[in-house]
């Protein structure tokens, strides 16, 4: 027996809210909630839980995308929901290249979206891509009658008064600058669904402060860093506050292999083995996030998709073994010449790098500290550099640095993480292809991933790509970051769990969030 | 009256005029004339008093003659030369060491953070007057010169280890370091003790007559004038209004304010109320366009011309010079 | 009068070096918002998309001096623009939104401050040999360098936190509506004591001596000894002759004393999550909010200039020895 | 001789300083009779204020009244409670201060200056004080219109008259004025003793007149006082301590002043220096400087003693 | 005249040889002079020593390496660790003694590059005037009235990260005016003393004057403006520090309290971690603030108490009793 109503409070970190509801420019506050998306794909599970659509299914050449929406779907105004309103959805971000989030328009792989019936949608694709549908979330569905008044040139300034959507809760109750409350669709096409009654956004600075918010019960889901969690959260109340932090994103060290030493892979496998990653995740991450022994590129968060092959392959690589970093140090020529305790080149100059972190990034700091005392133990000099954001981005970019710590792509396939990696494509574009690893082989090895759509072929093409990474080893794999995730039960149940891993608990994904809530109820 | 030519003369001073800007505009009546067609010669040994209430202008020609302040007009003449050719001749420093002067207030006149032998040294360095390694002893004799004793001692402290009197012949002393021809004395004794003060008249009066330094002497008081300077003048407003030999100006005043000024200067025995023989009134500000003579507007004889022009001088007797329409 | 006058080109002179100033700051430094923007999305924005996002927000390079022309005009009009942080709200209605907290919490504080500090100093001024006058100056000094921050941080522990006796965020409790009703007063209020508090207690040492100070030489003076030669009591002493002329030098701080007082509202405010201007200066330095950091550097100078101006005013209202 | 009105009686002050205590005012004693001018005269520093500042006891820390009696119409000040001494200041004594046009609030109205002081001693209104004001300023020659005005905007004499009429306002039997006109121009100063003389006539107060000018003192004073460091040490009628001054101090004083009229002469004033309070000689204080100095100056204090009827002098010569 | 001057100037006299002695004696008396009866600068000079000591000798007394994980996190003080570590595993103790050195280098180096432009730019304005002065004067008041830590925290993080010479200039650069302007002032009254007439008239060069006439005469307010100055780039360093805007990987104050703040070290019951450098901050801004006021007790005479005080005291109290007024 499920009781219906209650209220859920989130902490929403920003500078207060503002009469917004354009999704697009409302930094993601009414995804899953105002917004319901057409479907949700669960990492954690595997599966596509369809939402809006009913069935998505591709045409055998990989060039057709139908879309089936359900039936009986309404807007919040009582107007009906139409496969018009989806077409008109994907459209208008045409006219808007700052709302076509996947850039499908600006790269220009899609054809035309068109509504073939009321419930049916078409994409039509210039090429074969399996992996286009996987954009297609994040694309809001937007009321016709309402979004097409706008004039082209005004849709990024839009603020959308008087909101009108499909998700759980589109009735705003109020809002004020440090609070706003948004409750139930009385339309929503689920029924009895949500069993909440309203949500309730809070503002706040930074995560310092949605920690007493948290130790004060004011909140019932956070998704932030909290120092020592045990003893300032789960201590105040342990019956009802709980957390879960299931890996996410693979934070790695990128070695820029064009440069020596590091052109050495010896080289790269010592400062591999020199690092202890139960330690490191232990001291300076409070032992939250997972060590990542997989040199292969990805982590925990693709589990599936890890070939074991691989992994115990290369184990040896990750394992923390520094008199071996050593030796293979010294077999790669890297001795220290003048006795300072500090490995010289050949040519007599100090082995020195600096590793790059974003300035204020606490967390990574840290680890990179750690990571410069490791190195100072098999004889490197590494020093912590912190920069400005701008300068870390385009360093990364602009491939301009000789170690730097980043994080990889968090997305529905690890497929998308190998092409930001190894794409020559990406070079230059994005942050993971600078360290200069790459051949036409892969490149082709890559893109043959979207030309089908045989699990098992792509996962061949996966494995491969895993073997190439570990090989290569341009990047010396550190941890899993946590999926910061803390809940309190005190009014509301059903929040995912380690016991019942229904969806990766992330806030800041509408997708997600939106199972969430649509399974949060009273106690 | 013209005597610029004779050698006795040092320094000597025609119809000087100095004019202060008051307020931010620039037209004529925006300044005020501090002083205005003043003459007098200085002779070498002689000892000029210049004597006239609070702003009268007596500190601003003391302060135009050591350059302080640029005059608007009129001539100075140094030695026998335009003051301006001396200056391009000799240079500014030979001029500043020639005129020198000493300031009302002994308190201030000294850097409270240097200590007295500094202050003697410096004129003397900077003049050249002496190498580093004599100088310790030129310092000596001038304090020993000025009546400080024991010398030595006194150069290490600190002025505000000394009293009134003895800061005030420190700072003669220092005047006299550099040799000077003319000394300008700006009130020299008025925040001095009633006993000390006569110490230092007496002493300018010895420098005067034993050294040849001409002295110009500023004060309000006008018995310390007759006392020490064998010529007077009395200043209203800027103007030089009574001048020549100080027992005639003093025991024999002629003009108007010069016999109110004696007139109000507290006699003992002469108890009682003393009615002045001047109208009370304010003291007039003068710019350069105002017309008549200052003091008519408070003059018991004033007469209609009195309002009209600034009387010429006349000479009354003997080294005597009066500026009065109605003598 | 003409006193006022060229003070007031003064104001506009600087008013306008400042302004132009803050036009040539971003422009001279690395980085730009919409690279925040993605650091703050941390990858989940796709690359492509950058030009398109950059040229939303209107940041297009152009020629310096029509960008620096049109930039005056907006200064003007008070048009500056949609802010980047809240985009496509209007940087004026931001500030306009958190403006009203920020002036409530530093001026108020501020007041609080002075009226404290002058009283405490104007206190232990006359009773310099007592216990009061030996012992608090030295105390406060001693408050007074805790730095802001911390200062705030350890109220907002102690009293927010463990003892719980006071709000830990916001300038009133959200479940309240705005309005003039007493509870909404009183949340206000309660939500003000932290902030304001620690502002106060960092900022009245500065007032104590300067008021110390300048009622030490105002005390010397013979109008004081006057006074009580009169045989007037000793709190119109205290007050009439020897307080209203050592206000004086103090007055000339209090112009000053703002633009410390605001950016001492900065610290607080993010430590208590206080809904103003430092908050969410803070925040838009963060994301690179150009528009949002020149509007706000723009109202704290004209802020500091009117205060000037007033204190201008005011000291030419308390001195009548001032030419007017 | 009458009752008198103020009697003195061994009145030592003290100032504590870093450097040890000096003794600012020692064993002085004296008395003023009901309407009798004193003049205290002698050079700066040797004690003239702090005698004066003692009798309204205005002394604050690090300045001591430390021994004495300060008797006024039989009641002794140095006893007075605050309350007392909050009355019987300005309604029985009034005083000029030194440097009188300082005195004055720069940022206060004359006319508040004027109005607080009575109504702080008498029960009337402000507008009845104001009207009282206004006659005060009449009295001192100075127009009504000014008692809105600032002291910054009157002349230094007009500045001094105001002082005198404040010190007037509650018509007290003593006025002290402590060297009221140094700061003046002889023609101002002349004004203003002009008046002094016209208020005496009409309001018949006494007054205790402190100068270190002995010419104006001896134009104004019934009897004269001569201080030399903290002491009273020639004190009788003026025209005695003028004309056949006994102390050898006050004898230096009177040949200091060069006059107007006189023979014209060398004169050779006080050699020396006045004499430090911290470091006092043993004897007597002026013994350095004295041109009769004997061996018993260098170890006895002399005392003041009765030279004439009502004529005191002290040094060991006499 | 001119004879009795010059004569036997050739003779050797006995030189100011014991001047410097005697200078060194007088320094000696008015430095006991200024601690006697002056609690706030015994207890300011001997804090600051003891602060200044501790920063000097820091690689002497520090236990651990300042920069390296020598204990697991947040470990309470206890022997090894008197102070505690950090949330990373370092050692509060050494930290807060390299950190002084940090802290204090930046607030000093702020401090004279200030007081350095305040000097130049009062003296020079106050004392020539006209038009100089106005211009120096506007440009004073300008930088007066902008908002300066605004600015700073605006400048700060438009720099990217910046380190502590980053700061240090920019707290140089912006905290001058207000040491100008005060400076500019008491320049102005001296300028009109007559001991700086008398110099011109005598022919001192106006820089001789500047150095050796004016200069000398500004010494306590050059000092305490100078204290003034450390102890606002002290706090502005520490508050950039703690907003993340300085370089987090150097030990100072700021950046310890930075930590503490990131690691919540408060909530997680670590108080050590935050008040250590917060003390360590209010004790040395206290101590400075406190010789500040002892100065000001120096400089102006109405202020001097001393021991006297006390004799004062003593002696009223027993005059009082005698009247039978107590
Ligand atoms: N630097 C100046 N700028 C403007 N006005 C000035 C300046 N110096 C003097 N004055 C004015 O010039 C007039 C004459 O002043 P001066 O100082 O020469 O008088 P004085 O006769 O020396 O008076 P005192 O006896 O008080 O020294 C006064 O009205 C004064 O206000
Ligand atoms: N506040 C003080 N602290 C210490 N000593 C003081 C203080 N005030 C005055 N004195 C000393 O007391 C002595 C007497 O001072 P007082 O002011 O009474 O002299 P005075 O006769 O009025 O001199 P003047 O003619 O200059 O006014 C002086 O030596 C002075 O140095
Ligand atoms: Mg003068
Ligand atoms: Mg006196």
């Amino acid at each position: 027996e499920i009781k219906q109503g209650g209220t859920l409070t989130v902490p929403i970190i920003n500078t207060g809210f503002v009469e917004n509801f354009n999704p697009y420019t409302s930094g993601g506050l009414f995804e899953g909630v105002l917004y319901e998306p057409l479907m949700v794909f669960n990492n954690m599970t595997g599966n596509v839980e369809y939402r809006l659509a009913e069935s998505a299914e591709y045409s055998q050449d990989l060039k057709t995308i139908t879309v089936k929406l359900r039936d009986g779907l309404s807007w919040s105004d009582g107007k009906a929901l139409t496969a018009k309103d989806v077409a008109f959805s994907f459209t208008m971000t045409k006219a808007t290249p700052a709302f076509d989030q996947k850039a499908i328009w600006t790269t220009g792989n899609l054809q035309s979206v068109t509504a073939t019936d009321a419930k049916t949608i078409v994409f039509k694709l210039n090429n074969a891509d399996s992996t286009f549908i996987w954009g297609l979330p994040k694309y809001h569905i937007l009321p016709e009658h309402i979004w097409s008044k706008v004039a082209d040139k005004d849709l990024p300034t839009f603020t959308n008064p008087n909101p009108v959507g499909s998700g759980p809760m589109t009735d705003i109750k109020y809002l004020k600058p440090q609070q706003m409350q948004l409750c139930r669709n009385a339309n929503y096409y689920l029924p009895n669904r949500p069993y909440i009654d309203c949500i309730t956004f809070r503002s706040y600075n930074d995560n310092s402060q949605v920690q007493p918010a948290l130790m004060k019960g004011e909140i019932d889901w956070g998704s932030n860093f909290i120092a020592d969690i045990d003893n300032t959260f789960v201590a105040t109340d342990p019956k009802n506050n709980h957390y879960w932090y299931p890996a996410n994103d693979a934070i790695h060290l990128y070695v820029n292999t064009k440069e020596a030493p590091f052109d050495d892979l010896n080289v790269r496998k010592a400062l591999s083995m020199a690092l202890d990653r139960e330690e490191i995740v232990d001291i300076a991450a409070y032992g939250y996030p997972t060590a990542n022994f997989n040199a292969a590129g990805i982590a925990e968060l693709y589990g599936p998709y890890i070939s074991k092959d691989v992994t115990a392959k290369y184990k040896d690589i990750t394992k923390f073994n520094p008199e071996k970093a050593k030796q293979l140090l010294d077999a790669a020529g890297l001795k220290d010449l003048d006795g300072d305790g500090f490995r010289d080149m050949t040519d007599g100059k100090r082995v020195e790098f600096d590793i790059n972190v974003v300035n204020g990034w606490t967390d990574w700091i840290q680890v990179v500290q750690m990571v410069t005392e490791y190195y100072e133990e098999i004889g490197i000099k590494a020093n912590v550099k912190t920069v400005d954001w701008a300068v870390y981005d385009s360093g990364l970019k602009d491939s301009d640095y000789k170690m730097s710590i980043n994080w990889s792509m968090v997305a529905t396939n690890p497929i998308e993480a190998y092409q930001a990696y190894f794409s020559t494509s990406q070079i230059g574009k994005s942050w993971h292809a600078g360290h200069g690893v790459h051949s036409p082989e892969i490149d082709a090895l890559i893109d043959s991933f979207g030309l089908t759509n045989d699990a098992q072929k792509q996962q061949a093409i996966l494995d491969e790509l895993q073997e190439f990474t570990a090989a290569n080893l341009p990047f010396i794999p550190l941890f899993s970051n946590a999926t910061w995730f803390q809940y309190s039960t005190a009014k509301l149940v059903g929040w995912p769990s380690k016991e019942n891993p229904y969806v990766q608990p992330v806030w800041y994904d509408g997708g997600k969030r939106n199972l969430i809530i649509n399974n949060l109820h009273l106690k | 009256m013209d005597t610029t030519n004779n050698p006795e003369v040092v320094l000597s001073v025609r119809n000087m005029i100095k004019d202060f800007p008051i307020g931010q505009s620039s037209s004529k009546n925006s300044y005020m004339r501090a002083v205005n067609d003043v003459s007098f010669d200085l002779r070498k040994g002689e000892a000029l008093a210049i004597v006239g209430e609070s702003g009268s202008g007596k500190s601003t020609g003391a302060r135009v003659l050591t350059r302080i302040y640029e005059k608007t007009g009129g001539d100075i003449i140094f030695k026998g030369k335009p003051l301006q050719q001396y200056i391009d001749d000799h240079g500014t420093l030979e001029y500043a060491r020639q005129v020198q002067m000493i300031f009302q207030d002994p308190f201030g006149s000294l850097n409270p953070v240097h200590s007295i032998y500094h202050h003697i040294a410096r004129p003397l360095l900077i003049h050249k007057r002496a190498d580093k390694k004599v100088i310790d002893k030129l310092v000596y004799e001038l304090l020993e010169l000025v009546g400080l004793f024991p010398a030595v001692e006194t150069a290490e402290k600190y002025p505000h280890e000394l009293s009134g009197g003895q800061r005030q012949r420190v700072a003669i002393a220092r005047a006299l370091a550099v040799d000077p021809e003319v000394i300008l004395a700006d009130e020299p004794i008025s925040m001095l003790d009633v006993s000390v003060r006569l110490g230092i008249l007496n002493l300018m009066a010895d420098l005067k007559d034993k050294h040849g330094i001409s002295f110009m002497y500023i004060t309000h008081d006008i018995a310390t004038a007759r006392y020490f300077a064998e010529k007077t003048a009395v200043m209203y407003v800027g103007h030089m209004v009574e001048w020549g030999n100080s027992d005639k100006v003093t025991q024999t005043p002629q003009h108007p304010y010069t016999q109110l000024l004696l007139s109000a200067v507290p006699e003992a025995g002469q108890s009682g109320r003393r009615e002045l023989g001047a109208k009370k009134g304010e003291i007039p500000m003068w710019k350069p366009d105002t017309k008549g003579c200052p003091f008519s507007a408070r003059c018991p004889r004033a007469l209609d011309c009195c309002n009209e022009s600034f009387p010429e001088v006349t000479q009354i007797a003997d080294d005597h010079f009066i500026r009065c329409h109605n003598i | 009068m003409s006193f006022l006058l060229r003070r007031l080109s003064f104001y506009f002179t600087a008013f306008l070096i400042a302004i132009s100033f803050n036009f040539m700051l971003p422009r001279m430094m690395p980085g730009d918002p919409i690279d925040a923007l993605f650091a703050a999305a941390q990858g989940k924005m796709d690359p492509a998309q950058m030009d398109a996002v950059r040229e939303m927000y209107g940041f297009v390079d152009g020629n310096v001096f029509e960008q620096y022309l049109s930039y005056m005009q907006s200064v003007f009009t008070l048009d500056l623009g949609p802010s980047v942080l809240m985009f496509p709200i209007d940087v004026t209605t931001v500030v306009g939104m958190s403006l009203p907290w920020t002036m409530f919490l530093a001026l108020g504080s501020l007041i609080v401050a002075l009226i404290l500090g002058v009283t405490i100093g104007t206190y232990s001024s006359y009773r310099r040999e007592g216990f009061f006058g030996q012992f608090v100056p030295p105390f406060l000094a001693f408050i007074s360098n805790f730095p802001y921050i911390v200062t705030a941080l350890l109220l907002f522990y102690f009293f927010g936190l463990q003892l719980e006796l006071l709000p830990l965020a916001y300038t009133y409790d959200p479940a309240i509506d705005p309005g003039f009703t007493l509870e909404f007063i009183g949340s206000v209020a309660k939500h003000a004591v932290l902030p304001m508090g620690s502002m106060i207690l960092v900022g009245i040492a500065t007032w104590v001596f300067n008021m110390r100070n300048a009622m030490i030489n105002v005390l010397g003076e013979d109008y004081v000894t006057m006074a009580e030669a009169k045989g007037l009591s000793s709190f119109r002493v205290m007050y009439r002759y020897a307080g209203r002329n050592a206000i004086l030098p103090v007055a000339t701080a209090i112009a000053m004393a703002i633009g410390f007082s605001f950016a001492g509202s900065i610290m607080t405010e993010v430590v208590f999550n206080y809904q103003g201007l430092g908050n969410i200066l803070l925040k838009g330095i963060m994301a690179r909010d150009y528009p949002l950091i020149q509007a706000i550097l723009l109202i704290l100078v004209s802020a500091v200039l009117t205060a000037n101006f007033v204190a201008d005013l005011l000291y030419v209202w308390l001195d009548p020895r001032i030419s007017k | 001789m009458k009752e008198a009105l103020l009697e003195i009686n061994n009145l030592c002050v003290d100032y504590v300083s870093a450097n040890g205590v000096a003794r600012a005012v020692n064993n002085v004693s004296l008395t003023i009779a009901p309407g009798e001018t004193l003049g205290i005269a002698g050079e700066s520093g040797c004690g003239k204020s702090t005698l004066a500042f003692a009798i309204t006891r205005l002394h604050k820390a690090p300045a001591l009244i430390s021994e004495g009696e300060i008797i006024y119409n039989g009641r002794d000040v140095l006893k007075m409670s605050d309350k007392e001494l909050r009355d019987f200041r300005w309604n029985d004594v009034s005083i000029v201060f030194q440097s009188a046009m300082n005195s004055l609030n720069p940022v206060i109205t004359i006319g508040e200056q004027l109005t607080d002081v009575i109504v702080a001693h008498k029960r009337i209104s402000f507008k009845q004080a104001a009207v009282k004001a206004k006659e005060l300023l009449g009295i001192v020659g100075i127009h009504g219109d000014r008692l809105k005005s600032f002291p910054h905007q009157l002349s230094g004499g007009m500045r001094q008259r105001v002082v005198i009429a404040i010190a007037l306002a509650l018509e007290p039997k003593l006025i002290i004025m402590d060297e009221p006109t140094t700061a003046l121009d002889v023609v101002v100063e002349r004004e203003i003793l002009n008046e002094l003389y016209d208020l005496k006539e009409k309001f018949g107060f006494s007054i205790l007149f402190i100068s270190h000018d002995l010419s104006l003192m001896g134009e104004i004073a019934d009897r004269i006082g001569v201080m030399y460091a903290g002491n009273l040490i020639e004190i009788g009628d003026a025209k005695t301590v003028f004309s056949k001054p006994s102390h050898p101090y006050t004898k230096g004083l009177i040949a200091s002043f060069p006059t107007i009229h006189g023979p014209k002469e060398r004169l050779y004033g006080i050699p020396g220096d006045p004499v430090n309070l911290l470091r006092l000689p043993t004897g007597c204080n002026f013994q350095d400087r004295c041109a009769d100095c004997m061996d018993i100056c260098k170890k006895e204090d002399p005392l003041l003693a009765e030279l004439n009827v009502d004529y005191h002098a002290a040094c060991h010569k006499l | 005249m001119n004879n009795s001057i010059t004569s036997d100037a050739n003779a050797p006299v006995p030189g100011h040889k014991s001047e410097f002695k005697k200078k060194c004696h007088s320094a000696w008396i008015k430095t006991k002079a200024f601690f006697h009866g002056n609690p706030p600068a015994i207890i300011g000079v001997s804090l600051m020593t003891v602060i200044l000591l501790g920063a000097l000798f820091a690689p002497v007394l520090t236990t651990h390496n300042p920069e390296k994980r020598v204990a697991r996190p947040h470990v309470a003080p206890n022997a090894e660790h008197v102070l505690g570590s950090t949330r990373n595993g370092r050692d509060v103790y050494s930290q807060v003694l390299h950190g002084a050195r940090k802290s204090l280098t930046v607030a000093l180096f702020a401090g004279i590059i200030a007081m350095t432009i305040a000097i130049a730019v009062g003296v020079t304005s106050g004392y020539l005037g006209g038009k100089i002065d106005e211009w120096m004067n506007f440009v004073t008041n300008v930088f007066l009235v902008f908002p300066q830590l605004p600015l700073l925290i605006v400048l700060a993080a438009f720099l990217g990260q910046v380190g502590s010479m980053v700061i240090t200039v920019l707290l140089g650069v912006t905290s001058w005016p207000w040491g100008a302007r005060v400076i500019r002032s008491q320049t102005m009254a001296i300028r009109n003393k007559e001991f700086i007439i008398s110099a011109e008239v005598m022919g001192e060069s106006k820089i001789r004057i500047i150095l050796v006439e004016i200069l000398p005469n500004l010494i306590s307010i050059v000092f305490g403006g100078f204290l003034g100055t450390v102890i606002y780039a002290m706090g502005a360093e520490a508050g950039l520090g703690i907003l993340g805007l300085g370089d987090a990987t150097e030990v100072s104050w700021g950046s310890m309290l930075y930590w503490a703040q990131v690691s919540s070290s408060l909530y997680t019951g670590a108080w050590w971690e935050m008040l250590v450098p917060a003390i360590a901050l209010a004790l040395t801004g206290g101590a400075l603030a406190l010789i500040n006021m002892s100065i000001d007790q120096v400089s102006n005479p109405k202020l001097k108490t001393g021991p006297h005080m006390k004799l004062w005291k003593k002696m009223n109290r027993e005059t009082m009793k005698r009247r039978g007024l107590l």
